[in-house]
């Protein structure tokens, strides 16, 4: 009690300090408005004439957006650990997320060392971070038909410029959230090291490769320069290229490492093993939704572009419908709402809106959402009881299904609002339900190659 | 001496405990169970499977007494332990042959 | 170990080659000094007069900023479910975390549907987000005394408009935080069912109502134009509009829903029903702070207002002060400290601050948060001791008591710095001890009311 | 079910009144085309000219920028807790977060009263932020050696500035890493009221004093100018100044408290004592990278300088090359990977690169990262088995050796293309590699010191 | 009366409790414990030290039944645990004074 | 046979464990349960209301061995886990009636 009266003393001091100090005229600029804006800008933009600092300013505040964005995505990470720790039992806890710590690592530098070269070394003429003017190596099988990329590998010689390593920022936290999903779905299974080569695969080669097809400027994304077809195929912030790709690998995963002892009776019917955490699988579950804002909005590339705002609230309103849907099917279906599936709605409502969410308006946003939850319970039924699969975070249902559903409801409710010069064709992005049928095959040819 | 095993609710834990302090019994020992017997089980569903929980939690009392107290000790646990519903526990008395205060090595009935 | 060998050989080579790579002349733009921003601003803001582009560039600072405001007041979701978990029983915290995480969902479609419209459907005229156009139809009974807001309903016609969007963005996730806090009090009581209905009503109704009066253009904003009491009834963040408001809700299903069993023994003594994890209530609470600088400083709706400095650093300082007040109270009362009620006591200076923040200065700030601190204590003891209700987080101490608190402050201790234009009064905002009499009795009109 | 049945119904009647609205007519702005520039322009910069306007959005951009990155480090206080928590045993748990939280606050109250004038006090002319113009009082022994600050105590009189205000947010939030990084150290065994004591201590003089003379135009700082030592000693964003100073301070302590019961085996071989909650402590490594990046990157205290981007990469970069060479390290030293290792590493490499981050390349990045996890598995070892001092958490060896590797390495891998005008000097940062052999001198002097 | 002990795997607590459904036993107390006996630990290293795991996790049954039926419960139990690999458990026969149902009150072979 | 059942101090346990080791004893059974007796219990704030812990955490061991060996485990746990101070725990010697090693079905002594 000593110690707690000197601290209590200091307080007072404190106190009594403050009050006084209330009082003390202030002579400094509390609001900003002695700020100087000439010296700023001779200090910031010496030499430059006032146009440039104003395309510079544009940049900065791109600058910012994108690091905004990626840190969020980043965070993903954390989310996505979470739900899949959660959603394991105790025993295994520490190994679950054990994958899911290592697999940025390991994702990190191997994206570094050669996919991101893949996926973008040809990515060159994104205006509004200042060009990327040094990724300029698309290979192509025929012209116009992209592979992959060739530049950038490592980040050095060109590549070490500021807008590349913007662009590489926000990519490399992207290419990671593929990665981490089919850790989900092979939970408690694998073997560490079986785990690393995976991910090394992954993030080195297969996501690479198709991303350059879709944004990389490969021959996917050339659909509709070349054939006409809409704008291309079009996913805005990766229902497909993220999200399919991590489900389906989490479903081939899944079914080759075979179902968790106990999972299955010896006539099929499948077992609950409960996850031992449900707290920590829906902590991670809104921290997945947190940084999903950075995810689609960000995707923008640009915080000038004021689109933003719309993607955000699509982004959010779909969340919101996803789990409202996938919650009251579940109490209609079982008699009961299952905090669980609530939160696989959330997720499958973002991962549909995840391709759309720049094209569509507030009640597309708000449909994809709910069919996206439904699909995902069905879904999540139909891999257990029909699949005979054992997915313990249902990473396939919340990112295959519902990615599928993602891609073909652009091409459905995409308005023609937005996506004027998306993958360089003129035109705005328009989905069936507004006229644009060829857009809408467009989007069903990925469905078909999956 | 006689161990009397007693298996209640855990709502009933506080009430027990003070009870059995009125009539002078302190040392007890109480860990966390799981049981069935009549009370039956229920079901759960979990993303869209059923669970089956068949096992409810109880409390375990184990209480050594002198052979005089055995009969007072499982009166006092029955009835205040009691609520009349299904899954009210059980209490066994089981046969001890020597007890020791690890304290001070003391034996028998002073030990308790 | 096989694998782990090459896992190894992999990783040497990486190191070689980086080793290798440091030595590579760089030709890119590794500082961003020759960036292009003439080449920027032709691809940006293509036709546009170098002023309209200096009102676009600062738009679209604003957008970021709402944007960043938005999301960490969106991750403040998490901060309230973790906090009302950890400080519920082990038993009931999957209820309670299903409550907090649905509330989220049910909030955000029933304010697009409907509260938003009722709230901010009058509300144009917001410049740093463009005007936000739209938004002209508020419903008056008196000629300047609006009581709720007639255009934005589903977000569709002329309210599609990404100024608007943007400001949806923050309000909803602003509405959803009311929303969550009743169900601390309520906690590990209430039927699931109940909660759906409650959720509705809320956020389509209660507090688009209320927020309308305070915030969107209603007739508590306009006192001061109407009676000239100082510049209107003022609420910077929502002491009221939001803490208040959710803290006597909270009081009133709390005593609805009565105490949890065992809570008060017959004589009316209460007992302990300890948290079960306080570490996951204190990573709560740090959560709640890190949004609420996105609450308090992202309610300038501009980054291009530099008194977000301000705003934040009194936000941070006051909740500095509750956790001590609190604290130090607690210890100097009981002999201990305790972990939980300093907790308790943040979350007091963080909604005390709430509704002054933009307006005082820091000794103020830091008064205000040790009096929030202790208050909250009282508060506490007195819901419990006197009241006999049974609240098992503090949220009527933290949100009620302490959101009372801020709006009284504002008017006591706001130091004429700040403020001029708010409401439509040309003066800055001045309380008491700064001869704003007249502001003082503004600001005790809402307590009268509650 | 009466009641799902309410809900189910109000939820259809959205979703068809939805889909009616879909084909809504809009007839706002939905992209922002239409935004008018010139309004905005009117309203938020009256009576200014477009290139004051101009350098007042920068200005505006920095805001957010610095607000962003303080946030984010504010972030990082939960990281903290949650790893060194997780890595204590159950019981202590409650005492063990209860420290870092109120670490936050008790250093806020401090650095605000004493500390932030000690250090800061004379910093004046950071352009990037308005100039900071009311910091210019240094308190120099010799002429050009500055030993403390005097202005800004309380932030009040000249201090209530917005610019002030904004460096004050940041550094605080700074300052608080500091003081939290020796509670791990000291995790478990520390009686609360000396840490109170404690962290009054640190917060308002031991790190400003030093602090000032890295980063507040102390002598440190002034080694370039004053003796032509390189650009004098350069800690970028503090591995020497929070790290180094954090964890030689964790090292002080752990000895003074002496080991935990237990901890060593009369033969002073060591005993784990495995910390509680593994998924808690990577959960906070998680956090931890997080907020690092407004940490690293945020330390331009400019959005302006495009750096940014190359520093928010290395900053990754590095923090995966650490967790994946600790991992390694221990899997084939151990036979298995240990988790608890691994988010050690990430850390270590985190810290590694704090120092040199604006100043290396990316394979740099990647190599100081390797040797960082490396060096702290080693360091973990040899604190344990040499010097017999149990260091729960790691701290000493994250932070300390980590810290002082982050200085060192600096010296020897900056690449000369950024820094010039850095602490005065007019050439860029050149390490060893790159010929600039004075720098690495100017670097070591701050490890004689320690 | 008797108390049978059951120490065995988690893995077969749901088999030996159907198996002792069939032969209509339903009273069960089970509980976490742990042991060592015939197994042997395992080390692990944690941050480079070493922390040797000697005692495994075992489920505990407790079966309180008449005279005569507490060979049958014992033969039934030993059947469905083993599987014949080391650490399978061992079965304990206690004799057991009194039963008493606090429901009712009810005591001996009826209380069971 | 005999059961001996010990409840001691959780510091205790590594200690009694090696203590038995040395004289061949290795089958033991650990559980985690709560006691009171002639220690008293304490109380704690929790946001104001008091909050009285009256159950101290213990550890249980319970070891089945031959009548003849009985004594000597009794004698080594009772000096092992010895520390003089309120709160160091009981022994209780238990008849037991047959032993059953679950793997092979031995029986008596030799499944012990
Ligand atoms: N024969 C038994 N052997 C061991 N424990 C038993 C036995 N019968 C009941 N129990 C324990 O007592 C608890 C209550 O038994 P139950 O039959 O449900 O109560 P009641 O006898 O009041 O109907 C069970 O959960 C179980 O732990
Ligand atoms: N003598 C004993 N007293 C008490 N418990 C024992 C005894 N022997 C074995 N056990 C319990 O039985 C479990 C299995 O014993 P173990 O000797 O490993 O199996 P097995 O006899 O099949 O080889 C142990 O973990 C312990 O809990
Ligand atoms: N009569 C008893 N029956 C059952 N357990 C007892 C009994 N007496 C003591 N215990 C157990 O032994 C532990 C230590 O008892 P206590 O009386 O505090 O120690 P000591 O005898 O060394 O003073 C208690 O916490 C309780 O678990």
């Amino acid at each position: 009690m000593f110690k707690l009266k000197k601290i209590l003393t200091v307080l007072l001091l404190v106190i009594i300090i403050s009050i006084l100090l209330i009082g003390i005229a202030y002579a400094g600029d509390p609001t900003g408005a002695q700020m100087d804006g000439k010296s700023a800008f001779d200090a910031l933009y010496a030499g430059k004439s006032v146009k440039e600092a104003v395309g510079l300013n544009a940049i900065a505040i791109n600058f910012v957006w994108v690091f905004l964005a990626a840190v969020l995505v980043f965070f993903m990470q954390a989310g996505f650990a979470l739900v899949e720790t959660g959603f394991c039992r105790a025993r295994n806890a520490t190994h679950v997320i054990m994958t899911n710590f290592m697999i940025f690592a390991i994702g990190a530098l191997a994206y570094w060392a050669i996919g991101f070269g893949l996926m973008f070394g040809g990515a060159s003429g994104v205006a509004s971070l200042g060009g990327l003017k040094p990724l300029t190596g698309l290979f192509e099988i025929v012209k116009g038909w992209g592979i992959f990329g060739t530049k950038g590998f490592f980040l050095v010689g060109g590549a070490y410029d500021v807008g590349v390593f913007i662009m590489f920022l926000f990519q490399m936290v992207f290419m990671d959230t593929t990665a981490t999903i089919p850790t989900g779905g092979m939970a408690e299974r694998w073997k560490f090291s079986a785990f690393c080569i995976y991910g090394i695969f992954v993030s080195a080669f297969l996501y690479p490769i198709f991303g350059n097809w879709v944004w990389g400027g490969g021959w996917l994304a050339k659909l509709g320069v070349n054939l006409g077809l809409g704008n291309g195929y079009i996913d805005w912030a990766g229902s497909s290229v993220i999200h399919a790709v991590g489900g389906i690998t989490a479903l081939a995963g899944a079914i080759v490492l075979g179902p968790r002892i106990g999972k299955f009776n010896k006539d099929g019917t499948p077992n609950a093993l409960p996850g031992h955490h449900i707290p920590m699988a829906i902590l991670g579950t809104i921290i997945l939704a947190f940084g999903w804002f950075g995810f689609n909005a960000g995707s923008t590339l640009a915080g000038t572009d004021l689109r933003i705002a719309v993607i955000a609230v699509n982004t959010m309103l779909a969340a919101a419908a996803g789990a409202i849907s996938a919650m009251l099917f579940v109490w209609k279906k079982f008699g009961k709402p299952d905090p669980s599936m609530a939160a696989n709605g959330m997720l499958g409502g973002l991962v549909g809106i995840t391709a759309p969410a720049a094209f569509v308006n507030a009640p597309s946003a708000v449909i994809i959402g709910l069919i996206a939850g439904v699909l995902c319970v069905q879904s999540v039924l139909f891999v257990e009881r029909v699949l005979k699969v054992d997915d313990p975070v249902g990473a396939v249902s919340v990112h295959g299904a519902c990615g599928i559903w993602g891609v073909v409801s652009l091409g459905i409710f995409a308005d023609g609002t937005y996506g004027a010069g998306y993958n360089g064709v003129q035109t705005t992005v328009k989905g069936l339900l507004y006229g644009g049928s060829s857009q809408f095959i467009a989007q069903l040819i990925e469905n078909e190659k999956s | 001496m006689k161990k009397v095993e007693a298996i209640i609710r855990h709502i009933k834990l506080d009430e027990v405990k003070n009870a059995l302090s009125k009539i002078d019994i302190h040392g007890i020992t109480v860990s966390e169970v799981k049981g069935c017997g009549k009370q039956k089980g229920y079901t759960e569903t979990y993303r869209g499977s059923k669970v089956t929980i068949y096992l409810r939690p109880k409390i375990k009392l184990e209480i050594v007494v002198p052979d005089d107290l055995a009969g007072k000790v499982v009166e006092v646990i029955a009835e205040t332990a009691r609520t009349g519903e299904i899954g009210d526990g059980k209490i066994f008395v089981i046969p001890v042959e020597e007890v020791i205060r690890v304290r001070t090595g003391e034996k028998s009935d002073t030990a308790i």
